[in-house]
């Protein structure tokens, strides 16, 4: 019995499924690169064949977190820097939904900078997708984690001070692991490095480089990119942690410079997801939470059978 | 008082194993036959500092700590810092007696482990306050007979000998409980030490008026704190999910569910930060499952925003309030009820929220199940606000009690068979938030159910969570999310109002109260018209420093403001009944409220 | 009102420029000698989706935003999205048309842009509808004017030209203001585009009725919005460090701030999140700078934690709250004064700040010095509240009134010397939180000063800060702190209220309102009691569905429920006169209150 | 002219001023690693001269916290996590004070860890020292960030599930210009450590393991110790990035085996901090804020003179 049939449903899933009726239409800005994010996770969904009712997508707030009003599926469009949070006890809740966690750069590497360590250190097995624009779009173009040192901007009119946030480095030491970088422009790679990290046991993160032509014009507009598999100057093992680390600083190092590197730096397997450490100790149920209040049969223990200690 | 009622206060440092040894003790009396209380004071330090429990007992059942205390077992701070000049702290090794002189009756008895305590050391006015107050004081070498038998922590067990010598209590009970919870050669060099001490203050003379009441219980109890209570309530409405962050008394709740949640077949989280344990507990019931956290002070802050996500989203969740005394880390392991405003309005925008303050441990229970089943079938944040004080009291409650059944009811949740009933979008999405449904709530769908996708969103949003600004599906909406609260009032009145009334209904003063002392829940206030209504003048009483419960009464009825006098304390401790008796003698007579410890404030005049 | 006012409002799409040219719209009237007000509507949303500017111009000084408007300049939306069957939004492209024909006044003008609108795109009744309304419609093809002479986006300045021509409003100070703020060669083109839509306006026939009334200043004026009037007297009182995260409609000041600050020698940190940017606000203020910070709505939330810990070490720090629609993400682009109870409440323990609702932008620039002054004299956090519908209105002020001194004392702060001779432990530790001081609050050192050396500690402390819990100890520090509010209150009673009253000292019936309309003050009741006891029957008008306003004065004083009716708006735009009018009779007469926009709720019987 | 003549003075500085004689005994357990710290930071000062009254120490919460009471200087014992900020507005507000932040592996990894990473990243020049025993001691012995997995506890009875956090990886990649681990247990490294810390210029983070005896039993009281510098097993170049992560990396994997690795890991010289990119870029006033409210003769503009825009 299973009182969630959508879940691994053999339907013919089509891509337009994935579409909401109800607002088809994004409101990014005319050459935002988000609309790529769309299409790519548009792609990689039916490639899957997942349903859109087995999907729960949690996004934050910003132009990025509005993915979760243009995807159909079941959607929680949460609160700033705290979609991961809110995803990671969704699947610990009911652990074969898919859960995509979303949001942009200001989302998940300022104010929710802490979640994503920490969600990443647990490897919770879901996706989490960063619209890395290296900007502030929703709020109007103010310096992000990711700007470019330098960076002028309303709040920052000298340039930024600061030297910005390395968000491949902090994941590979945060613990994820799946770790890409895709961009916008690049539509297939951006559909097959989604496909893998969803595919992935574990918690994968996709740093996506989404330009936003209304407020980061400077900034280059992700092409001409390289993909370092494609590519015989960047020849590394990506299951090897030390080799992936030097990819990723150079990446991170390279993007300042206007260089776009793109591609998956780092792939662990055979680490047990939250989930399978959590049942490896007894303190996780065989079967999804979720489904207890739906089976008639289930036995609730009641507090009355503790009352011994009490005595 | 002295006949019907004993008072029994171990002191000692924290570490020294004080609370373990009243929680035996408590037990004891328990079993004998005694209604009893425990109130606890201790430190924000994790070894030594002057710590206490004090343990009341009586044939009747007992609401609260009482008047002073008639005994006093002084054991001595293993871990007191050496006195040194100018150190604010003075000399910790003595505070185990002189900082529990003050509340400590007339004919009061006092045992103090000489073997820690030198007679020399002894504050220079001892004898002539024992005198004047007619103490009964008896030194001696506990820590030595604990030694002799066993290993020096047993001298807590030698207190406890002799205290049973003086006040002629039964060493049987002391025995039973050491057996069951003690290895076999722990347990017989305690008694050891148990029989040594009963033996030795035997032979002594026992001059004092201190007694042990009796009494009898019909049906068998158990002792439990409110927050025992509250984790059976949520565990048995069917909550198996919890996050959080430990905080002190929070952490109590919180480590009894994660706990009991694995056997129980749920999952417990200890997360990052508050902010992130709420979201989790929003996430975790978003997918389907009876979802609590909660924090205390500055951590409960911190969940601020999530529970206004969950406040426009309609995602049910429990949270817990464990108040302490504030602002900011306050005094963190001492009571007071000042978070009342703040739990009630926290968080941006209008508050959409139920808070129930239960008053004692029965009260807890019944709450929390109420908190979670008026969240699920409402789609609402619920609160279970309590505080220092009642985590730290034991109180026994009849066995039978909890012989309740469990419910795993999901409230206003659809099956996948109602969902394809339900109304939905031509494109097919469902129509989670509704304009209008009969009770507030539009019933939700779980995700990974067929026909039941939907949007939760923190923005305003059509009846398909779809983001909108329209003025008019705004009204609607928010119409829809307050009316609520009165679907709940009306709830409530019908069905269980958690508020107690005591006394002659036409009485002519009154005494208001919330939490620790009774129940409340917001917007109820009907019931608190009518009581201010029938009386003339009335005192209400709290434990913080600008009457909050007070001002919530006043805000909810904009009336009676000139009948209502406060009666407030925040020095850290709660209040003692002469306190109330004292404070209500001035709403009546004028008479002027004269301890230092609390704030009379008398009504504004008409 | 057409003979003596106009409103003119221009609509179009988010990044259209509608906002800059209304901007200079409303100074050319300025200019032109009349007193003027716009009110701004837009959507949470960069690039298209429904937004408009209302300008009000009249000869005496204006208010509100008025009732309804008379002057429609629609200019569509060139980021619409195209319509599509089943999508919620319908067709974005008519938006700027079609959202706006409902407040159009009866004889009132419609110019839109048939070069982005086709005549088959209006919606089918719009003729019906002009005509029973008596409306003026001039169908203008802007788009071409623009693109002949220049770019496509200059059709505002055709749309412009073509304003002035139907109102015979003089070009000159539209020329003047693009001359000022455009390079040559845009200028030149710009014009071009002015008159050559003004000269084909002119030639057609002109039969409605409104015009631009007349006035004349004098004293030359300067047009601001609040959030320039909050920077204004933050920098005129000293502050020269400000920490943030943006956050609409926060953005704006700290926008501000953060453009104003290196020029004037101070500082400003855009950081992590708002619980860091509070928490180096009082870092900032700590070490010696006057300091602020703020947010909006879910970000003001989590400051909740660092304001208890700045109430409680009393470090100053003046916090903005810019209010938007709640709760969570709500409606962020528009106007609410929903999180009244939210700031005056957040954060655990009993509440210890002032807070300031400004209603204007002369308030905001006056009260938010005294908040800075207030915050470093008493120690305090001092909040200013505001909302969107001040930072978008945008006032003419005389210049005069900003000819002020700045103020670089820092409050209750010792020097050097001062501290020489000030209390000290006698280990040398100053003592900085006395128990008795004469107002409150007690002054302290700045770390790097020789002699001043002390603990701030978010726990409760001794006089030099250590932790302490020691209950007198506790009760002395609570009742300084609180006592600061009672100071305070005296000190705005003899020196500044904030507050107005108008009309009729003998007035049977009153309306009371805050913020964005009025300024109120925490606790500074007393006025507010007067008045009520004054007249018969009242009106509370707040923008929010709970009544937090009318609640904090029932709070504050426990009467006068009986005699105050609510009138409450919140689905996302401010109140119109007509409203206030309505729900003034429905007070008096008991007639119904009809419109859907608002919820009149009538005074509790008493 | 100063108004603050505690900075700088040339003063001599006895150990004992760094005591408080208003609470000269700390309250923590016996045994416990906490006192080691005080203990070096009190050497640490009397070798680098300070006076007591030019530092300001700012803490959080936790047993870790009430460093302040027991370390004489103006101290500021703030909330939960939230040292770094505080501390580093104060150095902006008074660049000539020397600022040090310390704090619990719960209150500086866990709940506080975004403002770590964002603090390291602006490197800011001030010391921050984080008392990492692995536990949270003041709520009474809760799993930590830093507690190795399966470590059982009252909130984790079946142990934890987590892998833990690697706080040297994550100061690295996040952007901390000194980065060392030293121990309760080696009190003159301690010292000789926290010395060069403050002497740096930029971010230096100090990773002090401080045994608990009272809740971590079970874990090791960090001996026998290896200090890296002193070993030849362990020969790498602190000022190379890459060799700094990799000996990171080992120490921190070699802790969760009971081997105890510490030393100096990461030192770069010559990155410009935050108050000098800030001067820089003209957005910082020359001399400390803080001094110009004791300046008479600082002339305070005016928002008068702003309004030019508004006419
Ligand atoms: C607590 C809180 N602080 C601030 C905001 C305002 N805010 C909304 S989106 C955003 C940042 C947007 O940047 P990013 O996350 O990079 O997303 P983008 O719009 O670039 O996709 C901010 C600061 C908020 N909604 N909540
Ligand atoms: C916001 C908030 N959440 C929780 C707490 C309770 N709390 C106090 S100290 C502490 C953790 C202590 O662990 P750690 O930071 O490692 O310090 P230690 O006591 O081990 O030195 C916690 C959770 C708090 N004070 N504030
Ligand atoms: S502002 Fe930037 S990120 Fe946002 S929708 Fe426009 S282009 Fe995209
Ligand atoms: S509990 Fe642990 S960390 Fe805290 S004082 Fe005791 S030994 Fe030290
Ligand atoms: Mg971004
Ligand atoms: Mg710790």
């Amino acid at each position: 019995m299973s009182a969630f049939n959508a879940i691994d449903t053999d339907r013919e899933i089509e891509q337009e499924e994935f579409t909401p009726e109800i607002e088809p239409q994004a409101t990014w800005c005319p050459g935002c690169g988000d609309f790529g994010v769309l299409k790519a996770l548009k792609g990689a969904a039916t490639e899957l064949g997942l349903d859109p009712e087995e999907i729960l997508l949690v996004t934050g707030i910003g132009c990025s977190g509005k993915l979760s009003s243009y995807f159909e599926s079941y959607g929680f469009h949460s609160i700033h820097g705290r979609s991961l949070p809110v995803a990671r006890a969704a699947k610990l809740a009911n652990p074969e939904l898919t859960v995509l966690a979303a949001g942009g750069d200001g989302d998940g590497y300022g104010i929710g900078g802490n979640h994503f360590m920490h969600t990443a250190r647990e490897n919770h097995d879901m996706t989490y997708i960063v619209f890395n624009n290296e900007i502030f779009g929703l709020t109007k173009g103010q310096t992000s984690p990711t700007s470019p040192k330098g960076h002028k901007s309303k709040t920052q009119p000298q340039g930024s001070a600061k030297d910005p946030l390395r968000p491949l480095s902090m994941s590979l030491s945060a613990g994820a692991s799946y770790v890409a970088r895709t961009a916008a422009v690049n539509p297939n790679q951006a559909k097959e490095i989604l496909v893998e990290a969803i595919q992935h046991d574990g918690f994968s993160h996709v740093d996506f480089l989404t330009q936003c032509p209304t407020w980061n014009k400077d900034a280059k507009q992700y092409v001409p990119y390289i993909d370092i598999q494609q590519n015989d100057e960047y020849d590394f093992d990506v299951t090897e942690r030390r080799e992936a680390a030097e990819a990723m600083y150079e990446t991170e190092s390279a993007l300042w410079e206007g260089k776009v590197l793109t591609g998956r730096y780092y792939q662990e397997d055979g680490r047990r997801t939250y989930h399978e450490e959590k049942m490896q100790q007894d303190s996780m149920p065989e079967s999804p939470i979720a489904e207890q209040y739906f089976d008639d049969d289930h036995e609730w223990k009641r507090s009355y059978d503790l009352l011994d200690a009490h005595r | 008082m002295t006949e019907n009622e004993l008072i029994w206060r171990i002191a000692g440092g924290s570490g020294d194993g004080i609370d373990s040894t009243s929680q035996n003790f408590t037990k004891a009396l328990m079993r004998a036959g005694l209604h009893v209380f425990t109130h606890r004071h201790y430190p924000s330090r994790i070894r030594g500092g002057h710590t206490y429990v004090e343990v009341r007992a009586r044939g009747e059942p007992v609401q609260s700590r009482g008047d002073g205390y008639n005994f006093l077992l002084s054991l001595g701070d293993s871990f007191a810092r050496n006195p040194q000049d100018d150190a604010y702290y003075g000399t910790e090794e003595v505070k185990p007696l002189t900082e529990n002189l003050e509340d400590l009756n007339e004919g009061g008895i006092v045992v103090y482990d000489s073997g820690l305590l030198d007679e020399e050391d002894l504050p220079e006015d001892f004898d002539e306050r024992a005198e004047a107050n007619d103490w009964h004081v008896y030194p001696l070498d506990l820590r030595s007979i604990a030694k002799e038998h066993g290993r020096e922590v047993m001298r807590n067990t030698a207190g406890v000998g002799a205290t049973a010598a003086l006040l002629d209590i039964d060493l049987r009970y002391f025995k039973e409980l050491m057996a069951e919870s003690m290895p076999e050669d722990v347990y017989e060099t305690n008694v050891d030490v148990l029989e040594d001490a009963h033996g030795r203050v035997a032979e002594m003379d026992h001059d004092h008026d201190v007694s042990v009441p009796t009494g009898d219980h019909e049906t068998e109890q158990v002792l439990l704190s409110a927050s025992n209570a509250i984790t059976y309530g949520a565990l048995d409405e069917g909550c198996r999910f919890i996050a959080g962050y430990p905080m002190t008394p929070w952490t109590e709740v919180f480590t009894l569910m994660s706990q009991h949640l694995p056997e129980f077949g749920g999952v417990a989280e200890q997360v990052e930060d508050e902010i992130a344990a709420a979201s989790l507990a929003l996430g975790a019931s978003h997918a389907g499952v009876k979802s609590m956290s909660g924090s205390s002070g500055g951590g409960f802050a911190l969940m601020s925003e999530p529970l206004g996500l969950a406040e426009i989203t309609e995602t049910p969740v429990v949270l817990v309030e464990a108040a302490r005394a504030g602002p900011s880390t306050g005094m963190p392991t001492k009571p007071e009820q000042g978070d009342l405003e703040h739990v009630l309005y926290t968080s941006q925008g209008d508050s959409n929220r139920v808070v129930f303050a239960p008053g004692n441990v029965a009260e807890a229970y019944e709450q929390t199940r109420k908190a979670f089943e008026l969240a699920y079938d409402y789609h609402i944040p619920a609160i279970v606000m309590y505080d220092q004080k009642l985590s730290g009291e034991l109180r026994n409650v009849d066995t039978d009690f909890f012989d309740r059944e469990p419910n795993p009811d999901p409230g206003a949740t659809l099956t996948e068979d109602e969902l394809s009933e339900a109304a939905h979008h031509a494109s097919g999405k469902f129509q989670r938030y509704q304009h209008d449904t009969p009770a507030g709530a539009s019933p939700r769908s779980i995700p990974g159910q067929r026909g039941g996708r939907f949007l939760a969103s923190g923005n305003e949003h059509t009846p398909e969570g779809h983001i909108s600004e329209d003025p008019d599906n705004r009204v609607a909406q928010m119409n829809r999310r307050m009316e609520k609260l009165d679907s709940i009032e009306q709830d409530l009145a019908e069905n269980a109002s958690h508020q107690s009334r005591r006394g002659d209904e036409d009485a002519t003063y009154g005494i208001m109260t919330f939490g620790s002392q009774q129940g409340t829940v917001e917007e109820a206030a009907e019931e608190i018209e009518a009581f201010l209504e029938s009386v003339d003048e009335c005192l209400v009483v709290e434990m913080n420093a600008s009457a909050q419960f007070k001002g919530l009464v006043q805000r909810e009825l904009g009336r009676f403001g000139p009948r209502m006098s406060s009666l407030l304390k925040y020095n850290g401790n709660p209040f003692e009944p002469a306190e109330i008796v004292e404070g209500f003698e001035a709403t009546i007579n004028g008479t002027e409220f004269e301890r230092p410890t609390a704030r009379f404030q008398p009504a504004a005049g008409d």
